[in-house]
């Protein structure tokens, strides 16, 4: 079998998670021995027609994006989504929240039509996804796991479950008991729950479990001293998308 | 000689997010030399608008992931000035040791992966792999044992997670940051030091140009200003922090989503180059030595030269936080619950060096703790102007080379700067109406 | 003087200072390694392997983990592989001798829980491995607003399990022999003690009861409850994190994935602790769930507590330990919930009556 | 108090043992034909399962489809849906693969000598009653009337087809097909397996019926077998859930108090309707 053709794309984006890869200093080398890395803009000059399987990260919010994205598409056999920003939209899509003339007017003021930006989106809003890995920045062992498991040839397990999960795995100090609060009661996990472990709240960068009682969360949050308004920003901090935030109704005194 | 030129580099390699280069000459008359910056602008003000102060570093992190670190600690200061939160002078050895390693980390991940491979010829660094390994492993231990700075004291490198307002959310062991020291002075100097006789040997692919311009950075009597300082330009001296919108001055360009500065010039330089040329006497011996070795002297005008700032700076903040983890150890880690309880509200202004220049964050608070008012200018923005006008002196200076010659080294110009492209584009600048 | 009282006061008991307790922990570690609760944070407790017998922490409501940490691991490696050439080995559980100290009488009481989990039908040899040699030391405890265990039946005094027992009294501590394994442990260690003859007396109750009926009555309260209102109540709140399930003393439900390592050839089939609570656990091929909805997540928990195994090993699955309530960051307490149940039988009943 | 030193187990150990044939049925699903190390005889009961892995892919249930009286060798068939059916299907003649179980309880055909037996089996449900299928056809002598409904969605998707030709012509086997959706070339009955039950004659006291299928057939069929007035003491079924361990203890295939990989797969009706959770 030859090595899988990879190419890693940037879009809208802090590019963390593009970084993160090239902080795998001490698998990079055995990462080469298993794929040929056939584009890379942040790292490398080449470039190339087709992908066996093309990373994603960022997320979607110019015309000229929705262009890129179809094309590379098309030219990949699978198609990986890779961070919060490119699964979720991530920390970008809280524009979303505000008109978007107000938007572009409070950063530009009267050359705002300049630069034209459209509502922020996740990959998986444009193109199939075939996988992603979640996280802001992305977690590299997951990276790696999903890696593995497409060159291997076989579907990688994509966690639904919560935070809490791994952070009690891990027997971590809950931050609740900190008097803090914590989003992972309804955050999806992947993360190994790196936040409490270090002592801080989960922000719920990986988004939400699905099927998540949202009603119960912002009870959760209302119980820990937040007004109503105050807990629903809080979970759309990441999902700012998943609309259910504002309509969940909370009968939580 | 030439007379028409045409050149544009769409999406240039090797530099954080999306820039083009484009320059248009015609019958001798050089038209147009400009890096456009086509990255989408990403709009933080209206995620920051109404944010509580315990969350407007995690997401002023995510302006950048390179320069993570450098906004959280921008953000966290001028959040503290604003709620007059102190913090204990452990905290601050703490964010020093974090901002060199920040520090080593970006700027070893410059100069040795994103602009080497331009001195060896090649696209990147993967084909170094089979031909140069004991460099690229060298490099690679570097940049592994800077990210293990950010990971022992703030839990992860990029988008750091321990440092909140106040303070940290846990301290590193005694043991964990003894071993940390431990490996800086063996591997780490050990491998600075052949990196170091490596890219020594390369001087002369490193192309001589120089403009002269106005040099600005942090400049702080105590020490070779990172963490903190006050704003001086070579031209006319020192200016404090909250006299910021002064200096930068910024404005639109129609061919950049980021906006442009200047200030005693028609532009001027941030980031490394810039802080040698400033406060190059304040410099660790090594590092001076290191200075030496690859015939950097203060001051500098070649743009070029930067990245061999950036590798005079690796060698310092290796010896500056082995000296301030020597502090730390002598004193003993104590545990502190950060302080987070506001003793008021209002407006407060913080600058911090990042890998590429100054940094400025500037936050209005409401009682409520929440965000009224945000501005952020980062250094890549305030080096565009002095990228185009470099370019516009080049261009003539090289125009008899070839086409691609002069295009190889147009992008060597722009990536010597290290451009955060990313970063530039997300700036804020906004006053919210109060709700 | 009392059951409970009249079985203590049957064991040999030397009167101790907490000095002593610390002497007696250094005297055990030369015997075999010695785990006990630690700080482990700002207000948390785990059992550490004890490397200074200062660090150990006497007196403490419950550590985050339950003992079953130590037999069935949070993460385990079930095998390893080759994938090339389809080998495996199935890494060595050590059958080593440990002292379990400072336990708590309702963890012991989960530990025989865990026993009749992994011992009836298939006896599992990772389990038993780890289990066969272990000793332990129990200790008595303060209850705190979530400890229950009076309720489901264990004092804190219960010795069932020990094999030397610490007894807090006003000046330090009663040590108990309890089983033949204790009395040689304290070889060496009490010489210059002499056996106290005084009669032992318990303070007066210090649990609040706080379910509503006794212990007993409760497997039978389950048979009717199925279709209560109840877990529809609780179901609007908790938010499914899994947090009871992960920590609770007793439960013992995992999963097992295959993990392969960056040559794509070696790699461990490893198992982790799961929970029912979790919205996949019970999901079906084509995607159905027959315990989709919270309410019937938590009725599966509690009916897994008070009513399921209960039957076959007469032993209630809920020992009382508080975790799931002290954790749960929604605060749902397992005695209310049990106590809204009882209510609902009860009207129920009345209304049958009528 | 536990005897900690009677013998245990190491539950999670596969034996490796060897694919001998494979054979493609249909689209998405195939046979194998295994062999245990030394050619060790599995002596499983029909109805039984084992726990299939391969390193890397994982493990899952597989129904044992042959019958214990057809010598040492065994059959699965296995449907291609994930992880390790999908590499499963990549494996050819030689391949080895680990074997646990077999586990379960399986049916127990000593207790329906002398019955009728009715199979109502949808889509790959005919693979764990085949091993019972079979079982009753090599001791015909044991057993009344042997009657086998089989309902797919399409005729693409027919298993067996070897073995269907050999029922079908058989005189002592009543045996009926439908498909959900016919074909061109399609001559048989359409219509969901439901429909084949209300024609049937049946001495319902003595009918064991025995079903399998996807969760949604249960609660069709089992009306239609009501409709029969067929007792439900006569009636078995095999359920699926997924599972971990398949030795009790991961909790997985727990359907309230049973585990379907110990109390099951094979589950008599009555009890079945006390458990809320089943069907
Ligand atoms: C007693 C018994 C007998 C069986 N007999 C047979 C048989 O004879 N032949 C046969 O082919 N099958 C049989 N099965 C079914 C078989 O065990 C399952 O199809 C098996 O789980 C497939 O494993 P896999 O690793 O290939 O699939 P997996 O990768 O586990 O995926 C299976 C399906 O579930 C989905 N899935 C997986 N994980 C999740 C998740 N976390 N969330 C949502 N969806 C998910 C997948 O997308 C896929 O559609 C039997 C099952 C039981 C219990
Ligand atoms: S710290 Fe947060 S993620 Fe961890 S257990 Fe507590 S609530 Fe869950
Ligand atoms: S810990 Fe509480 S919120 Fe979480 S699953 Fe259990 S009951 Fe629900
Ligand atoms: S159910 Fe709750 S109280 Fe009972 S044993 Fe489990 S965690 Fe402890």
């Amino acid at each position: 079998m030859s090595k899988p053709r990879i190419a890693f794309f940037d879009f809208t984006s802090c590019e963390g998670c593009q970084l993160n890869k090239l902080n795998l200093e001490n698998d990079l080398l055995s990462l080469l021995e298993l794929v040929d890395i056939v584009e890379f803009r942040e790292a490398m000059d080449d470039t190339a027609d087709t992908y066996d399987v093309a990373f994603i990260e960022g997320s979607i919010s110019t015309p000229t994006c929705v262009k890129r994205i179809y094309d590379i598409r098309r030219r990949a056999k699978v198609l990986v989504s890779l961070g919060s920003c490119a699964v979720l939209g991530g920390v970008n899509a809280m524009k979303n929240l505000h008109p978007a003339d107000w938007v572009q007017e409070a950063v530009y003021g009267e050359d705002k039509y300049l630069f034209p930006s459209m509502p922020v989106q996740p990959v998986s809003a444009y193109v199939k996804v075939d996988y992603e890995i979640r996280g802001c920045p992305m977690s590299t062992p997951e990276f790696l796991h999903v890696l593995k498991s497409i060159v291997l040839g076989r579907k990688p397990e994509i966690f639904d479950h919560a935070v809490c999960v791994e952070c009690k795995l891990h027997e971590n100090e809950c931050v609740l008991d900190k008097g803090m609060f914590c989003l992972g009661p309804v955050s999806r996990a992947g993360c190994e729950a790196v936040c409490p472990e270090n002592g801080q709240y989960c922000t719920g960068c990986r988004g939400l479990v699905s099927n998540a009682n949202i009603a119960g969360a912002v009870g959760m949050l209302k119980r820990h001293g937040f007004s109503e308004q105050e807990a629903r920003k809080k979970l759309q901090m990441y999902s700012s998308l998943n609309k259910l935030i504002n309509e969940a109704e909370c009968r939580h005194a | 000689m030439r007379k028409d030129l045409n050149i544009d580099v769409h999406h240039l390699t090797r530099v954080e997010g999306h820039g083009n280069i484009v320059v248009n000459m015609k019958n001798g008359v050089l038209q147009k030399a400009e890096l456009d910056i086509v990255e989408a602008p990403r709009f933080f003000e209206a995620m920051l608008k109404g944010r509580n102060f315990m969350e407007v570093a995690i997401i002023t992190s995510r302006i950048c992931g390179i320069c993570s670190l450098g906004h959280q600690i921008a953000s966290l200061k001028a959040t503290e000035k604003a709620l007059g939160l102190e913090v204990s002078g452990q905290t601050k050895i703490l964010r020093r040791i974090l901002t060199d390693g920040a520090t080593f980390q970006s700027n070893t991940l410059h100069a040795l992966f994103l602009a080497a491979p331009d001195f060896l010829e090649v696209g990147s660094v993967f084909p170094l792999v089979n031909t140069h390994k004991d460099v690229v492993l060298a490099a690679l231990r570097l940049k592994r044992l800077a990210n293990d700075i950010g990971d022992v004291i703030s839990g992860r490198a990029i988008h750091p997670i321990r440092c909140v307002p106040g303070g940290f959310t846990m301290l590193p062991g005694e043991k964990e940051l003894k071993v940390l020291q431990e490996r800086l002075k063996t591997e780490g100097m050990t491998d600075i030091r052949f990196i170091v006789d490596v890219i020594a040997s390369l001087a002369d692919k490193i192309p001589s140009f120089n403009r002269e311009t106005e040099y600005i950075s942090l400049t702080s009597e105590e020490e070779y200003a990172l963490y903190d300082g006050v704003i001086c330009s070579s031209d006319t001296g020192t200016y404090p922090v909250e006299k910021y919108l002064e200096i930068t001055n910024e404005f639109v360009v129609a061919h950049s989503s980021s906006k442009h500065a200047r200030f005693n010039r028609s532009s001027y330089m941030v980031g490394a180059l810039a802080r040698f040329n400033n406060n190059h006497q304040q410099l660790h011996p090594f590092a001076g030595e290191v200075a030496k070795k690859l015939g950097l002297s203060a001051p500098c005008f070649n743009p070029y030269m930067n990245t061999v700032a950036q590798l005079v700076e690796v060698a310092h903040c290796i010896e500056n936080s082995i000296m301030l983890m020597d502090r730390l150890l002598s004193d003993g880690i104590r545990f502190e619950k950060p302080n987070q309880t506001p003793a008021q509200y209002g407006r407060g202004i913080a600058a911090t060096e990042v890998p590429r220049g100054i940094l400025f964050h500037d936050y209005t608070y409401n009682r409520q703790g929440n965000i009224v008012k945000a501005n952020c200018i980062i250094p890549t923005g305030q080096n565009l102007e002095n990228i185009d006008d470099d370019m516009k002196k080049l261009v003539p200076e090289i125009i008899d080379e070839s086409k691609e010659e002069i295009t190889h080294k147009l992008e060597m110009l722009v990536r010597s700067y290290d451009p955060c492209i990313s970063c530039s584009v997300h700036m804020l600048d906004v006053e919210f109406i109060e709700e | 003087m009392n059951a409970l009282e009249e079985k203590l006061n049957r064991f040999v008991k030397y009167r101790i200072s907490e000095e002593d307790v610390r002497l007696l922990i250094d005297h055990l570690k030369q015997k075999a390694p010695v785990y006990a609760p630690h700080n482990s944070g700002e207000a948390s407790f785990s059992y550490e392997l004890v490397e200074k017998s200062t660090d150990v922490v006497l007196q403490y409501p419950r550590t985050m983990q339950p003992i079953k940490k130590f037999f069935l691991p949070p993460k385990e490696v079930l095998l390893n592989f080759n994938i090339k050439d389809n080998t495996y080995s199935k890494p060595e559980v050590p059958e080593e001798t440990r002292i379990f100290f400072g336990i708590h009488s309702y963890e012991m009481a989960s530990l025989k829980r865990l026993d009749y989990s992994f011992t009836q039908g298939h006896r599992e040899s990772n389990y038993i491995s780890r289990r066969k040699y272990a000793i332990f030391v129990g200790i008595s405890y303060e209850p705190d607003e979530s400890h229950f265990s009076k309720s489901v039946g264990i004092d804190v005094e219960e010795t069932e399990g020990f094999d030397l027992f610490l007894l807090k009294n006003d000046t330090g501590y009663f040590l108990l022999e309890i089983t033949e394994t204790g009395k040689k442990l304290l070889d060496g260690y009490k010489e210059n003690l002499v056996p106290d003859r005084e009669e032992l007396k318990l303070e007066p109750l210090r649990f609040k009861s706080k379910i509503k009926y006794h212990h007993n009555r409760l497997p039978s309260v389950f048979d009717h409850v199925y279709k209560s209102k109840v877990w529809e109540k609780y179901a609007e709140i908790c938010v499914g994190c899994g947090t009871c399930n992960l920590l609770c003393s007793t439960c013992y439900c995992f999963d097992i994935r295959d993990e392969v390592e960056l040559d794509a050839e070696h790699g461990s089939r490893t198992r982790y602790w799961d929970g029912c609570m979790l919205n996949t656990f019970a999901e079906v091929a084509g995607g159905e769930n027959f315990r989709g909805s919270l309410a019937r997540r938590t009725r599966h928990r509690l009916y897994r507590k008070f009513r399921y195994i209960t039957a076959k090993s007469e032993m209630l699955h809920c020992v009382g330990c508080g975790r799931c309530s002290h954790y749960c960051p929604v605060g749902i307490s397992m005695t209310d919930i049990v106590n809204d149940l009882i209510a609902d039988h009860e009207e129920k009943q009345k209304r049958e009556k009528i | 108090m536990e005897n900690f030193a009677l013998p245990t187990e190491d539950l999670y150990s596969p034996e490796i043992a060897t694919i001998t044939r494979v054979e493609t049925l249909t689209e998405s699903e195939k046979r194998f034909e295994i062999r245990m190390p030394g050619e060790k005889a599995l002596n499983h009961k029909p109805g039984q399962f084992v726990e299939v892995s391969i390193f890397g892919f994982g493990e899952a249930p597989i129904s044992i489809c042959s019958s214990p009286t057809r010598g040492p060798l065994f059959e699965l068939t296995v449907r291609a849906t994930g992880r390790l059916t999908d590499k499963m299907h990549l494996l050819s003649e030689g391949s080895q693969i680990g074997i646990r179980g077999p586990f379960g309880n399986g049916f127990d055909p000593g207790a329906f000598k002398g019955k009728d037996i009715l199979f109502v089996c949808g889509g790959i449900g005919l693979a764990p009653l085949k091993s019972l299928i079979d079982y009753t056809l090599d001791r015909r002598e044991d057993f009344g009337r042997i009657i086998i409904l089989y309902g797919t969605r399409n005729p693409s998707e027919i298993l067996f087809p070897e073995e269907i030709k050999t029922w079908q012509s058989r005189k002592d086997v009543e045996f009926a097909i439908t498909v959900d959706q016919a074909s061109e070339e399609w001559q048989g009955n359409v219509g969901v397996i439901t429909t084949l039950i209300p024609g049937l004659e049946l001495d319902v006291k003595n009918t064991i019926v025995t079903v399998v299928g996807p969760p949604v057939m249960y609660k069709f069929v089992l009306m239609s077998l009501k409709g029969k007035r067929i007792p439900d003491e006569n009636i078995y079924l095999s359920l699926e859930r997924r599972m971990k361990c398949g030795v009790g203890k991961c909790g997985h295939c727990q359907i309230n108090d049973t585990y379907v990989c110990q109390d099951g797969p094979v589950y008599h009706y009555p009890r079945v309707k006390q458990l809320e959770e089943a069907i």
